[in-house]
């Protein structure tokens, strides 16, 4: 009975468009907020927040990145760990070369180096389409693993190939300990994650679900495909850059080209189809799971003490990924965010569903 | 807010003390490995003899003064990420001791973390060459050498087959390497000694994890060089070799860093392997009185981690003798902090800073021959340079050169200029001898 | 000259081995529109089966006979790749069925987690042996046209012309056997080769077999050629330039696809890489691919896409 | 019958063929302003070819189009949508992820303004725009009289409506000249009904011209003023309904097939 929009009633249209329209949605959000801003970082445990709360916040923000092309725009892409690391590694070359550079003003940059390298291998999307795309988007992984590998000015000239950042901070703040860390990366998603929601509900956002689901048609309303693939390359590797740059700033703190190859461009594949593809919320669903769940498969043996040895465990975990992805795809090809509505849905005429 | 923080942190504090004071008298060893993916053929044995050891010391002589000593292993992957993940889970169990990360790439990125956890970062044999110098990295120990004192060595060897470095003018040297972390380290030393002797070096890369080599090879066949060194780790290296054989390639010419001449190698090269030199840290085989006991107390016991046939091998002794290392440091470290005490990390980097393994030492630990002397100092986290080169003969390893030092002359320059960089760039400052005193 | 040779041969080669692999991409995405991106741990488990059970078998039946071992291990190997296809589209396919591509290419790549999983647990994760006694020593040719002669490597020559019989069989089951047709019919239209009482889940299971023994034939030559340990499954990521060059739905064109990505890439990585600093070839042979796809965007041999509304 | 003005689309000589195969030969007709022009004929006439040359999907090979006295030799799917031609579809092409109001709104995308940025912020102007072209998206939901289904996912509704949604997307762009290709296809009676009455309320109200695909010959008797007949991708017939259905060819090329 508590979650009814019954007598809940819109005045105008700005109110209709609201991103919660339900008021009981609003609070849950509103106290979602609370927690993750104010009780999580008083009470998480540093490992919680460092190798899990961080690593999923990045990631969320990566697949809301990803989220975009694919599940918005319909344009598949298997080469989004190469945006990571052009904004991983554009940002450190801010970081590194220009002296007393702001920590946000180098993010954004590597967003901004991600969004060029993005735009240039979205415009083969163009022409090709479907699973040649997706091929096709390799090629910009590839290339990119080599760039940062090969091109010594990409690591400053670092003798390994690897790079460092420290002394993190945001106006004079530091941004050092895992509370702090976790809260700037938050900061950053719940701000894209707002932009994001706004441009998917707005004109822009149409035009890149009318191309995914009839692009003929949305030619012919006047769409431009052109414009609207370019943006939606644009905006996710923006998004995706600046995700990177996180990953290797505030997770890794010291990174080689490795931590962005393409088991990283799957994996972000992996989470929006399992959290739910065109859906801002499922993409944190996704990040979750394929955060969480490998770090349970390995700590359970451990946790419930069975004497089982790490390669077995190791195997173990990825025979059951794998099985969980096929189980996802055969019983919510929509993934978990359609799950959450459904769920809603029906919550919302509980206990009389007629 | 700042005081209801602390008192969470206060609380958190208590708890990690309740938790040790409960756990008392266990020494724990986190113990990062891989035993899957594509470097698992050369992880799995090495993370064997580091799990038997720990078990042979307690079933031996019941830990170190009394102190049982712990592990728990985690599953890297050799993936930096999963690695650091690996590190927060364990970093806070009580009475850690050191981390062994298996990986260049993963030490990279600890060496941020460590300081500030205060858990010291045992790196034997890779990991940054800078970081011998422990003026500047306080937590890092690359004991027994790094890829520099590696491919130093490599020169000095090629040098003595030449008949003189003098003789290395206008010859032909390629380096074949892992394209990572790992195998670009050697590239700085290896210009260095090009510059000095007058040999042209030629780099020659193989994408990670290095299945298809064909082109690094036809590349090689094209240089002619008159030597190739081998820097691989995993597949690559066999996979190197095959390719060498089918490019017709002198395997007598090709010389491998140690991480690149154990068995899983050559194995299944077999003779065409045959001639093929590597370095090695360490002598392998089951003569050796720590390997007896091994078997002894853990394998007849049908207690050991892998195979008994792998027990001896080159990986499985140098997983033996790096976490002895670690052990030994712990018994240092009692010596000085209270013995039978469980030691924190602070102060088993105390001990991995002050070991002293004499001969004598060596002896009584049963290394007889296994390995060289090594005792470190605050300044000189690495504690020795000793390597041998041994040769394949198709079915076995065996030694073709007496035990090579790396030539401190060119290292100690390098070493300190890379680490004043790397200070430079973290804005750390030297270390004050009243610090190496703590 | 004599050098060019040599690389030109050698990307040849290895050409006919990257096509041998996008053969079984071809062939699955012709009959159940189906990117398989399975095909490369398939290769990987078909390996490390036929590996593990030559050195098995004799144990257990207690005999020494390479021949034989190699191939009874070639027989279990086969018959556990058709058991892997059967239990694919028992448990996956035939729930998937008018999804999607993407769904159904996430799909492949869950199997293809599991099945490097499975792999590992049954036979275990070290380096092990392939040996088919493929000669590993090289050979020289034209000694007297040029100095030193042209080497070619004896293990890629046998191996390319294990591929070349195999391409050929392959083309022939298509074209004269009654189940080559069909498979040909379901290709072309699932609803209309239904209509007319081909049952698709047999056929299914027949495709993925055949790429099954598609998979261990290219297993046991990259097998040999490189020992079998996990990262033989990605010699696949070699393969999807040339699918993609050749066209998903062409035979032909996996075959012409290869030779062009084999030679390109190796030319490409010799003449080209040292003015970048090399290893070059992993990406260029995917732009190579990317830029030909701009030309056409069906690929060699692909099928035209027309929009219809 | 209505008044109708001048010739508003000018179609000459248009040829059009898929590698070797013959869809359009040597087709000319013209629609005045404000009157409903249908095109009939049997499957594989080549009507829907005929829409798709119009407004830019296809790219004839020969012929030229002239709409409102500019004359194209082929046409660009932006410039006419902007140039106020709209499209229905015969075998519905609706954004089917998204809801009703998103389909129709998606017909307004051509009237909005704001950039990227803005939308991304929400700024005023980007809200206010909103808000505005929402305000004509109800206007045509009250029109087409689906309220209830606003917020719905397209895939989920009936055919019916879906067909409705489809001309309201339509209809959303305020266009002068309107294509509807095959409106009533797989309806039933009085969906049909309904759908001529929308038809011509649309004529009508907005004034708009509408070009007509349809197969039901008694729909498009009843409700065009002239109609061309199409067989083979070959014009065979043009003129008022009542010519038409005494005109021999047409008869003997279709009405007899038909029924």
């Amino acid at each position: 009975m508590l979650y009814r929009e019954n007598g809940q009633f819109k005045a105008s249209y700005r109110a209709d468009q609201q991103i919660f329209p339900i008021l009981q949605d609003r609070v849950a959000i509103g106290l979602l907020l609370v927690l993750v801003f104010v009780v999580i970082p008083l009470v998480a445990s540093p490992y919680l927040l460092t190798a899990i709360l961080i690593p999923f916040v990045i990631l969320s923000l990566a697949a809301l990145g990803l989220n975009i092309l694919v599940g918005y725009c319909g344009q598949i892409s298997l080469g989004h760990g190469a945006f990571m690391a052009v904004g991983a590694y554009a940002a450190y070359n801010c970081h590194a070369r220009i002296e007393g550079m702001p920590l946000i003003a180098s993010l954004l940059i590597g967003g901004l180096a991600s969004t060029v390298v993005g735009v240039l291998f979205g415009i083969p999307s163009l022409r090709i389409k479907g699973l040649y795309l997706a091929v096709a988007t390799l090629a910009a992984q590839f290339f990119v693993d080599w760039a940062c590998l090969r091109l010594p000015w990409v690591t400053n000239g670092s003798s390994s190939g690897s790079v460092s950042v420290a002394g993190l901070n945001v106006l004079g703040l530091p941004v050092e300990s895992p509370a702090q860390r976790y809260l700037f990366a938050l900061l950053v998603l719940a701000l894209f994650a707002l932009l994001a929601k706004n441009l998917v509900r707005g004109a822009i956002g149409r035009e890149w679900m009318a191309i995914r689901d009839m692009d003929v048609a949305a030619a012919v309303i006047g769409i431009r495909p052109v414009y609207a693939k370019l943006t939606a390359f644009a905006v996710s590797s923006f998004i995706v850059g600046v995700a990177g740059g996180l990953w290797g700033f505030v997770h890794l703190g010291s990174w080689e080209p490795a931590a962005f190859n393409i088991d990283r461009s799957f994996q972000l594949l992996f989470m929006i189809i399992i959290g739910g593809l065109g859906s801002i919320m499922g993409s944190f669903f996704g990040a979750a799971f394929i955060v969480v769940l490998p770090i349970v498969l390995d700590g359970l043996p451990y946790w419930c003490g069975i004497p089982i040895d790490t390669a077995t465990a190791a195997h173990l975990t990825f025979m059951i990924f794998g099985a969980l992805i096929v189980f996802f795809l055969i019983v919510e090809p929509h993934g978990i965010a359609r799950l959450w509505s459904t769920a809603k849905e029906k919550l919302r005429l509980w206990p009389f569903p007629h | 807010m700042s005081h209801l923080k602390s008192l969470t942190l206060a609380a958190a504090l208590l708890a990690a003390a309740t938790g040790a004071f409960a756990q008392a008298k266990e020494q724990f060893f986190p113990l990062l490995a891989y035993r899957t993916g594509a470097y698992a053929p050369n992880g799995t044995p090495w993370a064997n003899g580091k799990q038997d050891y720990l078990k042979m010391i307690n079933a031996r002589d019941g830990g170190v003064n009394g102190v049982k000593l712990t592990f728990e292993e985690c599953e890297t992957g050799y993936a930096t990420d999963k690695g650091v993940e690996c590190y927060e889970r364990l970093k806070n169990r009580p009475g850690v001791t050191l981390f062994e990360p298996q990986a260049t790439g993963i030490t990279f990125a600890l060496t941020d973390k460590v300081p500030t956890d205060k858990i010291p970062l045992l790196t034997v044999g890779y990991g940054l060459a800078a970081s011998q110098d422990g003026n500047v990295f306080k937590w890092n120990f690359p004991l027994m050498g790094s890829y520099w004192t590696a491919a130093d060595m490599l020169i000095q060897q090629i040098g003595k087959k030449e008949g003189g470095l003098d003789k290395l003018k206008g010859k032909k040297i390629a380096l074949v390497y892992h394209d990572s972390p790992f195998g670009k380290e050697p590239i700085p030393l290896l210009e260095e000694r090009a510059k000095m002797h007058g040999f042209e070096l030629s780099k020659i890369p193989v994408t990670a994890p290095g299945v298809e080599q064909k082109s690094a090879w036809l590349q090689v066949r094209q240089a002619r060089p008159d030597y190739v060194l081998l820097w691989g780790w995993g597949i690559m290296n066999s996979t190197a070799l095959k390719e060498a054989q089918a490019t017709g390639y002198p395997r007598e010419k090709m010389y491998g860093v140690w991480w690149a001449g154990a068995e899983p190698d050559v194995k299944d090269v077999g003779e065409g392997a045959k001639g093929y030199n590597a370095l090695n840290l360490n002598n392998s085989g089951t003569s050796s009185k720590v390997i007896q006991d091994i078997l002894k107390l853990v394998h007849d016991k049908s207690q050991g981690t892998g195979p008994r046939d792998e027990v001896g091998t080159v990986l499985y002794t140098r997983g033996v003798i790096i976490q002895m290392l670690g052990v030994e440091a712990v018994r240092r470290a009692q010596e000085r902090f209270g013995k039978g005490k469980v030691m924190t990390g602070e102060q088993v980097r105390w001990g991995l800073e002050n070991l002293a393994l004499d001969q004598k030492k060596l002896d009584s630990l049963g290394f007889t021959g296994v390995m060289r002397p090594i005792s470190t100092s605050c300044q000189d986290h690495m504690g020795s340079t000793w390597a041998r080169v041994h040769t394949w003969d198709g079915s076995k390893w065996s030694f073709t050169s007496d035990w090579l030092q790396a030539d401190e002359q060119i290292i100690k320059p390098m070493v300190k200029t890379a680490a004043d960089k790397y200070a430079g760039e973290k804005k750390l400052t030297r270390r004050t001898p009243e610090d190496c005193q703590s | 000259m004599a050098f060019f040779l040599e690389t030109l041969f050698g990307g040849l080669m290895v050409g006919m081995l990257y096509s041998l692999i996008a053969l079984g991409f071809v062939l699955i995405y012709k009959a159940s529109g189906v990117f398989n991106f399975a095909q490369g741990a398939m290769v990987l488990f078909a390996a490390m089966a036929m590996a593990r059970f030559s050195e098995w078998i004799p144990k257990w039946l207690g005999f020494d006979n390479k021949v034989l071992a190699n191939v009874l291990a070639f027989g279990v190997a086969l018959l556990a790749m058709v058991c892997v296809a059967w239990v694919i589209e028992r448990l996956v396919l035939r729930y998937l069925v008018n999804q999607e591509h993407i769904t159904l290419l996430m799909a492949t790549l869950g199997i293809t987690y599991f099945l490097e999983g499975f792999g590992q647990t049954l036979f275990g994760s070290a380096i092990y042996k392939i040996d088919v006694g493929l000669p590993k020593d090289p050979v020289f040719i034209l000694e007297n046209t040029f100095a030193g002669g042209v080497l070619i490597n004896k293990e890629d020559l046998y191996a390319a012309a294990i591929a070349a019989v195999l391409v050929a069989l392959l083309a022939l089951f298509f074209q004269k056997t009654a189940t080559g047709r069909a498979l040909r019919a379901v290709a072309d239209d699932h609803q209309a080769a239904q209509s007319i009482g081909i049952p698709l889940g047999r056929i299914w299971i027949i495709v993925w077999s055949v790429a099954g023994f598609v998979a261990l034939v290219a297993g046991v030559i990259w097998g040999s050629k490189l020992g079998v340990q996990f990262t033989l499954s990605l010699v696949a990521l070699k393969a999807l330039p040339v699918v993609i060059l050749g066209g998903l739905t062409s035979v032909p064109g996996a075959i012409i696809g290869g030779l062009i990505i084999g030679v390109g890439e190796k030319l490409s990585e010799i003449y080209i890489g040292p003015l970048f600093g090399g290893g070059i070839e992993i990406w260029f042979a995917y732009v190579l691919a990317l830029l030909f796809l701009l030309v056409r965007p069906q690929g060699l041999f692909g099928e035209k896409i027309i929009d219809r509304v | 019958m209505r008044k109708t003005g001048d010739v508003v689309l000018d179609v000459r000589n248009i040829s059009l063929s898929f590698g070797g195969v013959r869809a359009l030969s040597d087709i000319s007709f013209d629609v005045r302003e404000h009157e409903i022009r249908a095109i009939v004929g049997p499957n594989g006439a080549g009507k829907s070819s005929m829409l798709n040359c119009i407004n830019g999907v296809y790219q004839p090979q020969q012929g030229t189009i002239a709409l409102r006295g500019r004359t194209f030799r082929h046409m660009n799917s932006r410039q006419v949508a902007e140039m106020g031609v709209a499209r229905t579809f015969q075998n519905l092409a609706l954004f089917k992820g998204m809801s009703v109001l998103d389909n129709l709104m998606t017909g307004r995308n051509l009237k909005m303004r704001s950039n990227l940025f803005m939308q991304a912020l929400r700024l005023g102007p980007a809200q206010r725009e909103e808000s505005e072209q929402r305000v004509f998206v109800e206007r045509i939901i009250d029109f087409l009289e689906i309220q209830p289904y606003r917020k719905t996912p397209v895939g989920r509704m009936p055919y019916g409506l879906q067909k409705r949604v489809d001309l309201g997307r339509a209809l959303a762009m305020e266009p002068q000249l309107l294509l509807l290709d095959e409106p009533m296809a797989g309806m039933n009676v009085e969906e049909k009904q309904d759908m001529s009455r929308f038809i011509l309320d649309v004529n009508d109200e907005f004034g708009t011209t509408i070009v007509l695909i349809e197969h039901d010959m008694g729909v498009v008797m009843d409700i065009s003023d002239r109609v061309v007949v199409l067989d083979y991708g070959r014009k065979i017939g043009d003129g008022s309904p009542e010519e038409v259905r005494n005109d021999a060819d047409v008869i003997s090329a279709y009405l007899g097939t038909a029924h």
